[in-house]
């Protein structure tokens, strides 16, 4: 046994942990040094970012990993803590590690004025380790726990500009709303527990019956996490927390928002994965149910959130909803890909909505970063005050014109390829929905010209004679995502063959979860 | 807050050491009786916001430095992921429980079924419930503490 | 009344009936019908862990890890706290 | 009927708790509902685990005649009650000093006046 | 390599770059038809708005709330709707909860 096996073996363990200790040692490091706290903060993001890479080349060879808190093998009763990770985990852990690292570049520059920082950083990565926990967690109670501290730890980084009563309000609004989504995830979780003494999401996939309690809590985790991905009509906290938030922080808070979603797909695609394919109810399979109810939600996010995002005047509250509306991809593609189970469009349903996780992750942050970018040379918030910027910020320049182009859609950049797939999968189930979808983008880029014409182009106002370009680390930040969706973009079928296809195939494939976890006892 | 009355004031004098006893005791015996880290902690803690209360939380505050408690509870939580570090480099997996059966530091297996009390039992347990222990007392500890003498500030920022 | 009371009034009953019929299929109070993960705790806690307290074996040893998820929040609550009231150069 | 009484009061308190968050207007007492929706998912797990005539489970000095593992109630669902009421305090903690610096900020605890972001 | 097929169509990057490249350079082919009439540092250059001089920039600026003024306008009922909508108390948002769990509960318990 090598050591590179060993890496490899404790690399679940440690992805969790690394960022964690890091947490933990933050506040006495920041006591020392200030540069020594960003250094470390960076260096720990850089070493969970290589043990990502060793168990992502190990599980996209080799198939799914178990990771057992305390003991060395599984024992019958499953009562022990387990981390299963998957391509899709995979998938998901990458994401969250690539944004979190642009976010670290970022806040370099960008929070160098604010004091709090020892706090700032403590949060950031107790933030990243909570999302990478939830993203690799087979226990459905440790996702509760994980979720639980992603939401705290975002609501205090919310309210990190304290001096503005708007940003209390929305980290009280954010809280409110999470810890009662939490506490109803436990209420849903005891059911479980209740009918089948277990707590791992193997063993439950595999003894669910569908009983009127499943329903119960089917219902439960999906509006729950649903609401915390930020579907319309719950997504009112979204706009208020992005809007508020650092911007630096709100690519991170979309990586957390990414981990709900993705457990929306892990309670419906693995845990309610055997009742999906098998069960019918009044001759209605109970996909074409699920599946349906999502497509609807997903056509309202999508109309909602571009309709919201055409009349807001705050930069980064019209992000928001834009983001909003992406989610409403997302979730518009994971529907079709359920209510079409088992038919040849709803595995490229199911890949563009993966790949539309990706871009969207990539395309709203990097808006942020731009919004961010603005923010601090300007300290404006409103559309209405700022305008030709184009002409003292050339490079922040470029950067939005590739985030508007990618967000809305437009070739050659990456939001075209995963919106291409979205549409011609979603065709064949409903050409309706395909439309509406299509509009909403026209209707996107519409958007996005406004902000580009009214905080770029247009008359110089006499304020900004001066604004200088944004510092060097934001600019790398901004160049990094804007390279990501270039890439992305010209070659999508490198991402798709290497992440999101074998995550798209371990979801579908919920046998094979579950028989890695019952065959190996 | 100025605190409290003088009989306040005494019979928390009085009753402080008590509680910090007791909970300690808790924390100690987490896994031999009802209790460990966390409920320890907890009645800790809560001796420590008696004597907020019955001092007022500016005496308090000028007397104990709140980033030295937040680095408590940093070296607790270190403690914590640290002891659970080490179960992989001795027993291979994260969280093992490496001391238990070892017949060294907290090493004795204890005979099946109800026995007495022994110390000496529980492996890696007795040293997480410590680590826990001080990360209670110290984080439930300056929460009260700020929270309180936030409030009883006139103005605390901007 | 306001349509907001009435539209609250309506769902809240209706989630609340959910609820009470869902809790009626549980297993009636005091008799757990499906017990051994727990069982397996029980008989294993002292050779397994060394320990006479099931519960503690069980926070520290079997769900050690979300011990650490929960310390993490106490962490987390006390920066946060901290962060909140921390005092703002003007 | 009677052996789901203590469900039934679960039931009760969280759905009391929703009530305080969706009809009561003082922040404070929308805390409080969250508290209260807490505490009833807390007891729901603790009454999950009861065994009749159960002792705790732990054998430091186990009543004599206890049958080993049916004499005693799940210890599981203790567990995650502890990790629970820990997370709750947390939330308390940071949602009761957010509701402080509102009402510094704002100069009132009307939940319908808190609304500078809408639309 | 590049393609990616959707089962009833493709797409792929590079062709698409070879297409707006091979437009581009018509483009700029016709574009250089025109290039000797213009004259630089002459009125021909200078921006008039109906006949009159051009306002200093702080009079020209356009808001960006005052863009798409006809299409907000149109939508008047949508977005008086959606305004209402967004109230943003709290308890109304823990309410739109409430309000889809309830739905779903009914969709699933009818089901």
């Amino acid at each position: 046994m090598t050591v590179l096996d060993l890496l490899i073996e404790h690399a679940p363990a440690l992805i969790v942990a690394i960022p964690l200790f890091g947490a933990f040692l933050m506040p006495l490091v920041s006591r020392v040094n200030e540069k020594l706290r960003n250094i470390l903060a960076l260096s720990i993001i850089c070493l969970t970012g290589f043990f990502i890479w060793l168990l992502a080349t190990d599980v996209l060879a080799r198939g799914p990993r178990l990771y057992i808190f305390g003991a060395k093998n599984l024992a019958s009763p499953m009562v022990r803590i387990l981390f299963e990770v998957d391509s899709m985990s995979i998938f998901m852990i990458t994401i969250t590690v690539i944004l979190a690292f642009i976010a670290l570049v970022y806040s370099w520059s960008f929070m160098k004025e604010h004091d709090g920082l020892d706090k700032y950083y403590t949060l950031v990565l107790l933030l990243i380790a909570s999302t990478l926990g939830m993203e690799l967690t087979g226990d459905v109670f440790n996702f509760f726990v994980f979720l639980e501290i992603s939401c705290i730890v975002s609501c205090a980084l919310i309210a990190f500009f304290i001096s503005e009563g708007e940003a209390l309000e929305a980290a009280f609004k954010y809280i409110v709303v999470s810890s009662i989504g939490a506490l109803f995830i436990l209420f849903a979780i005891g059911l479980l527990y209740a009918q089948y003494d277990a707590l791992n999401i193997a063993t439950l996939a595999q003894v669910l019956k569908y009983t009127f309690l499943d329903k119960i809590v089917l219902v439960l985790l999906v509006v729950v996490l649903g609401m915390k991905a930020g579907l319309v009509p719950m997504h009112m906290w979204l706009p208020d927390s992005y809007g508020r938030a650092p911007p630096s922080v709100t690519l991170i808070i979309i990586g957390a928002t990414l981990a709900s979603f993705y457990g929306v797909l892990r309670v419906i695609f693995t845990l309610y994965g055997n009742v999906l394919s098998n069960a019918m109810r009044f001759a209605l399979p109970v996909n074409v149910l699920v599946g349906w109810i999502l497509i609807a939600l997903a056509i309202i996010s999508i109309i909602v959130g571009v309709i919201m995002a055409l009349v807001q005047t705050d930069l980064m509250r019209l992000i928001a909803f834009a983001a909003v509306a992406e989610v409403g991809y997302m979730f518009l593609a994971i529907g079709t890909s359920i209510a079409a189970l088992g038919s040849p469009y709803a595995t490229t349903a199911l890949q563009g909505g993966l790949l539309h996780l990706l871009n969207d992750a990539l395309d709203i942050g990097l808006l942020f970063l731009v919004a961010g970018a603005l923010y601090y040379a300007t300290k404006k918030r409103l559309l209405d005050d700022i305008s030709g910027l184009a002409r003292n910020m050339k490079y922040t320049t470029v950067f939005f014109i590739i985030g508007l182009l990618a967000v809305a859609g437009m070739p050659p950049l990456n939001g075209f390829a995963s919106k291409f797939l979205i549409y011609e999968s979603v065709y064949q189930l409903n050409p309706i929905l395909s439309i509406v979808a299509i509009l909403c983008s026209i209707l996107m880029l519409a958007i996005f010209v406004k902000v580009f014409y009214a905080a770029f182009l247009g008359p110089e106002l006499p304020g900004f004679k001066d604004v200088k370009e944004a510092p060097r680390s934001m600019l790398l930040a901004m160049g990094l995502v804007a390279g990501l969706a270039i890439f992305i973009g010209l070659f999508p079928n490198i991402v798709i063959d290497t992440l999101v296809k074998p995550a798209a195939d371990a979801l579908v494939n919920h046998a094979q979860y579950i028989s890695t976890v019952i065959g190996g006892i | 807050m100025n605190g409290m009355s003088k009989i306040v004031k005494t019979t928390v004098s009085i009753l402080f050491p008590f509680t910090m006893i007791f909970g300690l005791y808790v924390i100690a015996h987490g896994h031999l009786t009802p209790g460990g880290g966390f409920q320890g902690g907890a009645i800790v803690a809560s001796g420590c916001a008696m004597l907020v209360i019955a001092y007022g939380s500016e005496w308090v505050f000028e007397r104990i430095k709140t980033k030295r408690l937040a680095a408590f509870e940093s070296i607790g939580g270190l403690g914590f992921i640290a002891v659970a570090l080490l179960g992989l480099v001795f027993s291979t997996v994260f969280f093992g429980n490496f001391l238990a059966g070892s017949n060294l530091l907290f090493g004795t297996t204890p005979a099946t079924g109800s026995t007495l009390a022994d110390m000496n039992t529980g492996g890696v347990l007795p040293l997480m419930n410590f680590a826990v222990g001080i990360k209670v007392i110290a984080g439930l500890f300056v929460i009260v503490l700020v929270m309180a003498y936030a409030s009883s500030q006139k103005e605390w920022n901007t | 009344m306001e349509k907001r009371t009435i539209a609250a009034t309506l769902v809240f009953a209706i989630a609340a009936v959910f609820f009470l019929f869902s809790i009626f299929l549980i297993h009636p109070f005091g008799k757990p019908g499906n017990v051994a993960m727990d069982d397996h705790i029980i008989a294993n806690t002292q050779n397994e862990t060394g320990t006479n307290n099931a519960v503690t074996s069980v926070v520290f040893d079997y769900r050690g890890f979300d011990t650490l998820g929960e310390a993490t929040i106490i962490f987390a609550a006390v920066a946060g706290v901290l962060m909140i009231f921390r005092r703002v150069n003007p | 009927m009677i052996e789901y009484i203590p469900f039934i009061a679960v039931v009760g308190m969280i759905f009391i708790g929703l009530y305080a968050v969706l009809f009561r207007r003082n922040l404070i007492k929308i805390v409080i509902g969250i508290s209260v929706i807490e505490s009833g998912v807390n007891l729901f797990l603790i009454t999950l685990g009861y065994r009749d005539s159960g002792v705790a489970p732990i054998y430091t000095s186990l009543p004599a005649g206890t049958p080993s593992p049916q004499g005693m109630v799940l210890p599981v669902p203790q567990a995650l009650t502890l990790t629970s009421i820990v997370i709750g305090v947390a939330v308390l903690a940071l949602m009761l000093s957010l509701v402080m610096h509102i009402y510094r900020k704002y100069g009132t605890l009307d939940i319908r006046k808190i609304r500078r972001l809408k639309e | 390599m590049f393609t990616l097929e959707s089962g009833s169509g493709f797409w792929n990057p590079l062709l698409w770059i070879l297409i707006v490249f091979i437009a581009f350079l018509l483009l700029y082919g016709i574009r250089g038809f025109g290039r000797n009439t213009y004259k630089k540092d002459t009125e021909q250059t200078k921006a008039f708005l109906s006949g009159n001089k051009e306002p200093s920039p702080d009079e020209m600026h356009v808001k960006a709330s005052n863009l798409y003024w006809g299409f907000t306008t149109s939508l008047n009922n949508v977005y008086t709707a959606l305004r209402k909508m967004h109230t943003g108390n709290t308890s109304d948002y823990v309410l739109w909860f409430v309000i889809i769990l309830a739905v779903l509960f009914l969709v699933f318990g009818v089901m």
